[in-house]
């Protein structure tokens, strides 16, 4: 709650009197910042008004004025909007079933709704391509058939077809972040409501969601921010109907090759990076005060609804999505991978396991899947580890400034991967002392830039949920500021902290664009192995790969799930 | 119609067992509560009431309609029920204006009349002035006023009050105990109550319900339980009261230790548990029952509270000030003992233990 | 042969790192890497594979942080090469028999070409018939019934893509980009742009002939090329140094033999492995199932270099304006 | 040392002025209680002392040293204090063990020491066979006595207590209460208690600060608090009060309806309100002080609890059941005053209003 959180802020304030480790923490995390995410995007933006050696708006004006360049604009806020709203409109739903009623599979559904966040999203748009592509379109023929249509009833080369891909790849975001707030609500909030006459559905609408608010605004910018600034759906979808995104035309802009590509790339990034950070201030305008403590002092048992007669149907219908949001791509995916002729339908004559040879047999793919899996480690837990200081200090303290972290940890996400990589060579190569061009950790660097926002939303809405009482608790039993956090609060928001992890470890694990302009002899990832076999005009062997991905990650997770009792899995 | 009808009712969580075998019918108007020390399983009984909690055996009826039992579930929101959490769940987004008025708006009312309303049953527990407030902007006493508030005022036909007002000042408490029944009586609603507060069970019940360890102990009227106990837990929990190990013979009680005994021809006989209530003891100048010796007094504020010494038992004795103003620590008196109850001896060693 | 004298050169003593930023595919440089691992035993030679647009982004990148990360290039077409030599980071490097070498190269030495990338068409022989379907360039932006099933390459991020229609312009004007626009081309990568086809989503793509090569040979599959008959657009992609002041290892020496030996026979060889067309008129191998590096030559559309440096942010915007009108 | 100094403390939330000039000093070793009406101030207070809340202005010292102020501060983890929160801040990811243990760990105990710690407090609280669960799995007043536990375990030199026993029942509170004393005694530790109960606040208290308002309204020990209530609110906060109107004139007080009159030769003169406690009043045979007709009569358990009308004026009075079996509603008795106090008129209506 505010107030108390204002209490503990107070306090807060006068000990930095103190040579506290608090300080220190966070003092390093915020140099840590500066350093590496501040200064590289700074340069970088500094060099769009610097362009010619001298201030000016030259560069500004030119990428400003193309009309291109606008359309890019309008698509971006339509579609990165649009797929906000449908990705928290599916994942709210999905989280509360999942999280707080007897819906049968709970559990299966639970690890299934966040799949397509285990594939890379080329991957799967190429998925969607082949299945709701208006000429040969599998689904469209199947559809076509079936209806007894003239013409293909989807085109997914249109806005609503981009959306279409960017919501059921980008939901999950939304999905984890909200069910993992959603399983720590305390329950005789919502017991109080239904004594008070109000249905399970009254009470979702006007106590759970509600006070599940936070979570749902971060989520709602995770989503936003993702879409906003990604890639490679934009580019295999949007691309063939000429439909613009900022994230292309500045791809279009990088690829010329020359300065001044450069830096109109950067001019129009700044554009992703300003709507990255007005979509942060509205929305924690809009929640404001409203931080909801949902985990008190008193405990309360533990209660699901029941979904009584609706059981059924409900479990039908979340079927159905599973179906066709998850499974079908999947599947499609899957087949593709084992099929020599994408052209024919698979038969015993065009199947092969020859592009699963290859990813397995391929000299470098074992080292860097090693490589992507340190460095993906690296990239989460340092993001994490800075994420819940960060979320603590956003949260629990009112020190000047606490924003500010926030805010650069935002822009980072803003910023297209491709320019984060390039500010990055230009200023980590050694020109300003500093040269960790070519080694991991700038990988590590340029992931956590990238992706640190997932940490950080995920573990600030966990943290608005416990009541400060129980920290003060632990203070008061002598434990200090690290001890109550590593004891009480870390432990509190574990489930958070899990999700935000994984948030940011999935995507560097196969992260492509960065990597293919930071990797090294030394430090192929499995994202560079990726693109090489996207261009190597293999769209099978891609999808084996990320087969293979989709695979080991769920059996991971379904060995921790066993192994922690679902404390340590998504 | 909130005739509760509770049948063989028991409610396990996993395989701890919380409730045994419940079975009671609380009438329709009447004042029921729920008296029996902390974790006895008040709160489950609540709950399974409310239909927060299914009973793992049994059926419960509210009115004609069979709520809770193996073959049908009525949800909570269409059992007509205002209830106070002990945790008060009161909802951190909504100012009290609008936690209280909530159970107004889901019965659709319009906005002029719950307006009205809440603004009545704010004035009632004395939160007028806090309406627009947060509950993280409140005191623990307002924030279960709040509670408190919002559970009475879409006047249901059944309220569940599991102490309600635990966090609230004498004064306070008395205020709000009156407006309590007031509203039951001017309601005629059925009130189930949880309560610690023994006072509150005796002056508010119209029949208390006494639970040890899931058991239904005793089911009856205040002076009832208080005057009769069906047991030796009873009498001790219901107030406080003195018991001395005694053997029953002959029309007489005589004392283990001390030898000293009293007249008694009830149906108990051998060896035995007498029990005196310190208030059915009276300094008397002669021809008193025990002799003894005052071994300390305690002033209680309206009492005074004194341990006298039988000969090998101690008697607590609390009487008005003026009685005892007199005498002094070690002084020797009288005792005459005005009422007591006598038990078979379960064999327990210490009569006072206190179970949870 | 070349390849002799080159080993001669290694025995005198070449040593160090040399760091190669190529846009040739990753198996095609495992291969190629081995077979430079036995001919220069020590020298440390490594490779670092991206696109073409990639690895542009990366060189400005590095060059704007005032050091490039290798020492030589073997990327993108002779254009690019023409804007590194005007930035003065390259080289140049006097090889012994130019005499030998069938197309175009720097006379001061910044660039050699090194491989052959030609712009055809392509189509499912498995799906539809040649004879159906455009034969040239100017029919494959004009014939209707290939409308809205045809695809070729970003201009902006391909480095042949914007030399082919600095090609068509000059040879049709600036029509032929609308002429695109109108027949609703796609624009998107090789590769989606070949599974497209395979698919059936589209009927022809324009494309580099090594992409179907490729992919006949390794997948068996019934792509096929198209040699447009108004001319195939030739691209020979290029080799350069970087010079001691910009490159990573400062090792000109080794630089000047790796050059050497890609331009003799051993070098050209594999790249004819690796489906591109080699630069030696003595060495007139095609790659696998493609017609003689001579037969195209009889009929290009020629590129004009320079312009296509100058007037590189006109025509991009001009296509991108014709595409994108006729949406 | 715990010697508590708090200096001209004032705190406010935003605008809102919560506590004002609060000066006290808690010796050394004193069980001080704070009593109010909800919403005054006291968990507020208890914060201010653990340091979790910053006062808006004035210091607090705890020992020697300076805690609190606009220049010092000491975080709440060197302050050496246990504390029971009021909404109990148990934590829900530990056992109640590891949640006892918890303050333990912190001072770096070993193992086996924590462990018989922690089981003979647990045994304290009555939690033993209850150690191993989580606290979802508590009823509510068994996660109270968690936090109790908690607060008990690590023996602090200063104990801040806030209403750490709400949720219990009477038995369970006596023993608790016991308890406390016995360890305040024991260590010598200060203690600053928050209680709704006036028995607790009475029975336990060196000293009682009475708070109205965020205002310290008296300071005292508690017999003198409740016999010299030093003005009407805390005469009538603190235990049951008759007030009557009257007018102090010649060495009488003379009640404004129904004329009766009493001697009183204090300082108070004019209009005044005279407070009679209900246990100050007897029914006696003859030369009574006034003459009356009981009203009603209540049972109450232990006593018994009536209204007598003397004529315009109602007064409650509380009686061991033996005195007036006899008596019956409407009976005209005498009544005689053993004590009372004489408060100035401040001329508000109602008297016995409550005020939050
Ligand atoms: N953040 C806040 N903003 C405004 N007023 C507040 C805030 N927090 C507390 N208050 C007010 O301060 C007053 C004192 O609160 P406090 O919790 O100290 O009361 P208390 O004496 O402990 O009451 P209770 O017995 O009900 O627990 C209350 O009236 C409360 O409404
Ligand atoms: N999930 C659970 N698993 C096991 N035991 C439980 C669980 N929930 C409650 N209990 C036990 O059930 C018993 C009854 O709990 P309940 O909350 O009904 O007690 P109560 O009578 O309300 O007590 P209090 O007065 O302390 O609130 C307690 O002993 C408690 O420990
Ligand atoms: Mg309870
Ligand atoms: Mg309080």
């Amino acid at each position: 709650m505010r107030s108390s959180a204002n209490k503990v802020s107070n306090l807060m304030e006068h000990q930095k009197w103190f040579l506290d480790p608090k300080w220190i923490i966070i003092g390093l995390i915020v140099s840590f910042l500066l350093i590496f995410q501040v200064f590289p995007l700074l340069y970088l933006v500094f060099r769009a008004f610097f362009s010619t050696g001298k201030f000016s708006l030259e560069a500004f004006k030119r990428v400003y004025t193309y009309p291109l360049n606008w359309e890019a604009l309008t698509n971006t806020l339509i579609t990165a909007s649009l797929s906000m709203v449908f990705g928290v409109l599916i994942a709210f739903p999905l989280a509360w079933l999942v999280g707080r009623t007897n819906l049968y599979g709970k559990k299966f559904f639970r690890t299934l709704f966040v799949a397509t966040y285990m594939v890379p999203p080329y991957v799967g748009a190429m998925a969607w391509m082949r299945l709701l592509n208006p000429n040969v379109g599998t689904l469209n023929v199947f559809l076509q058939k079936i209806f007894n249509l003239s013409s293909a009833p989807f085109d997914i080369y249109t806005i609503g077809g981009l959306v279409w891909v960017l919501t059921g790849f980008y939901y999950p975001y939304a999905f984890i972040t909200i069910s993992r707030a959603m399983e720590k609500m305390d329950p005789s909030l919502e017991e109080a409501s239904r004594i008070s006459g109000a249905n399970p559905l009254t009470t979702l609408r006007t106590i759970t969601l509600p006070m599940m608010l936070p979570s749902i605004v971060a989520a709602a910018l995770l989503v936003f921010v993702a879409a906003a600034s990604s890639y490679g759906i934009p580019s295999i979808i949007g691309l063939p109907g000429q439909i613009h995104t900022v994230t292309t035309r500045i791809i279009d802009f990088v690829y010329i090759g020359s300065q001044e590509g450069l830096t109109d790339a950067t001019t129009l990034a700044v554009f992703l990076m300003v709507i990255a950070n007005i979509v942060l201030y509205i929305s924690t305008f809009t929640i404001g005060k409203k931080q909801y403590i949902t985990v008190s002092g008193k405990s309360t048992r533990p209660n699901i609804v029941d979904l009584g007669k609706w059981r059924i149907p409900i479990t039908a219908v979340v079927v159905i999505f599973a179906l066709i949001v998850v499974i079908i791509p999947f599947i499609s995916v899957a087949l593709s991978s084992i099929t020599v002729n994408l052209g024919e339908p698979l038969s015993k004559a065009n199947m092969t396991f020859r592009y699963w040879e290859r990813i397995v047999t391929r000299k470098s793919i074992l080292s860097s899947a090693r490589n992507s899996l340190v460095s993906a480690v690296l990239a989460a837990t340092f993001g994490m580890i800075i994420s819940g200081m960060m979320a603590y200090l956003l949260v629990r303290t009112k020190v000047k400034g606490r924003k500010i972290p926030d805010f650069m940890i935002t822009v980072g996400s803003g910023t297209p991967s491709v320019v984060i990589a390039l500010s990055l060579i230009m200023t980590m190569s050694g020109k300003f002392k500093i040269n960790i061009y070519n080694t991991l950790t700038i990988m590590v660097i340029a992931y956590m830039i990238k992706y640190m926002m997932m940490g950080m939303r995920t573990v600030v809405s966990a943290l608005t949920q416990i009541s400060p009482s129980l920290e003060e608790a632990s203070q008061i039993s002598g434990a200090s500021w690290l001890k109550s956090l590593k004891n009480v609060t870390l432990p509190l928001i574990a489930p958070a902290l899990v999700a935000g992890w994984f948030l940011i470890f999935m995507p560097c694990f196969y992260e492509l664009t960065m990597s293919t302009l930071l990797y090294s002899a030394n430090t192929k990832t499995l994202g560079y192995e990726l693109f090489t076999y996207q261009t190597y005009h293999n769209q099978q062997t891609a999808s084996a790969l990320a087969t293979a991905i989709l695979v080991v990650v769920f059996f991971i997770n379904w060995l921790l799930n066993k192994l922690t009792d679902g404390e340590f899995s998504i | 119609m909130s005739r509760i009808v509770i049948k063989d009712v028991k409610k396990a969580f996993d395989d701890v067992v919380v409730l045994n075998d419940f079975n009671a019918v609380f009438e329709d108007g009447e004042f029921i509560t729920l008296l029996g020390p902390s974790g006895c399983g008040k709160t489950t009984m609540l709950r399974m009431i409310a239909g927060f909690e299914k009973p793992t055996k049994g059926e419960i009826y509210i009115g004609e309609t069979e709520v809770s039992s193996s073959k049908t579930f009525v949800p909570p929101e269409k059992r007509d029920i205002g209830m106070v959490f002990q945790s008060y769940a009161v909802w951190p987004h909504m100012t009290v204006f609008d936690n209280v008025a909530y159970p107004l708006k889901m019965k659709k009312m319009d906005r002029a009349s719950i307006k009205e309303d809440v603004e009545s049953v704010l004035e009632i527990v004395h939160l007028s002035q806090y309406s627009e407030r947060v509950p993280s902007q409140l005191s623990g006493g307002q924030q279960q006023r709040v509670a408190l508030a919002r559970a009475l005022v879409a006047k249901p036909q059944l309220l569940l009050l599991d102490e309600p007002l635990s966090n609230l000042d004498a004064k306070l408490r008395d205020s709000m105990r009156f407006e309590i029944k007031e509203i039951q009586k001017k309601l005629k609603i059925t009130v189930v109550y949880v309560t610690h507060d023994q006072m509150e069970a005796m002056t508010m019940s119209d029949r208390v319900i006494v639970i040890n360890h899931g058991d239904i102990q005793q089911i009856g009227a205040p002076p009832e339980i208080y005057r009769y106990p069906a047991n030796q837990f009873v009498a001790d929990f219901v107030g406080k009261i003195n018991f001395i190990r005694a053997k029953s013979e002959n029309g007489q009680v005589t004392f283990k230790d001390s030898k000293q005994s009293l007249d008694y021809s009830g149906p108990v006989t051998g060896d035995v548990v007498v029990g005196i209530r310190p208030e059915n003891l009276r300094f008397i100048s002669r021809n008193g029952d025990f002799l003894g010796t005052i071994v300390s007094k305690f002033y209680l504020g309206d009492v005074n509270d004194c341990r006298v010494d039988i000969g090998g038992e101690q008697l607590r004795v609390i009487a008005e000030p003026k009685s005892f103003d007199t005498y002094n620590e070690g002084d020797k008196i009288q005792l005459r003992v005005d009422e007591f109850s006598v038990f078979p001896d379960s064999g327990d060693k210490d009569l006072t233990k206190i179970l949870t | 042969g070349g390849a002799s004298e080159v080993k001669a050169t290694n025995d005198s003593g070449l040593s160090g790192k040399v760091m190669i930023y190529t846009s040739m595919y990753d198996d095609v440089i495992e291969a190629i890497d081995n077979t430079l691992e036995e001919v220069f035993p020590t020298v440390d030679i490594e490779f670092f594979y991206g696109g073409t647009g990639t690895l542009q982004a990366k060189i400005a990148a590095e060059i704007s942080a005032g050091k490039l990360g290798c020492d030589m290039l073997m990327v993108a077409d002779p254009s690019y090469a023409l804007e590194l030599k005007g930035q003065g980071v390259l080289e140049p490097i006097m090889v012994k028999d130019t005499g030998k070498l069938a197309f175009e190269y720097d006379k001061e030495g910044y660039w050699y070409p090194v491989r052959i990338s030609n712009m055809v068409l392509a189509y499912n022989a498995g799906k539809y018939n040649k004879a159906d379907l455009p034969n040239s360039f100017y029919d494959f932006a004009n014939d209707k019934s290939v409308a809205g099933m045809i695809s070729m390459s970003n201009p902006l991020t391909s480095g042949t893509a914007l030399d082919t229609i600095s090609a068509l312009k000059d040879k049709y004007g600036y029509e032929y980009y609308t002429a695109l626009g109108n027949q609703k081309v796609k624009i998107e990568s090789g590769s989606v742009a070949l599974t497209k086809l395979e698919t059936g989503e589209c009927k022809e793509i324009m494309i580099l002939e090594e992409s179907v090569l490729q992919k006949r040979e390794l997948d068996n599959s019934k792509i096929t090329v198209i040699y447009p008959t108004d001319g195939t657009i030739v691209v020979p992609s290029p080799i350069m140094s970087i010079n001691d002041k910009w490159s990573a290892n400062k090792n000109i020496e080794a630089a000047k033999a790796i050059t050497e030996w890609f331009l003799s026979e051993e070098g050209q060889k594999n790249i004819v492995k690796a489906w591109m067309h080699s630069v030696r008129s003595d060495y007139p191998e095609p790659p696998y199932d493609a017609i003689p590096t001579a037969e195209i030559r009889k009929n290009t559309i020629p590129v004009d270099w320079a312009n296509t440096v100058a007037l590189r942010e006109e025509m991009r915007t001009k296509f991108q304006e014709a595409i994108a009108a006729k949406k």
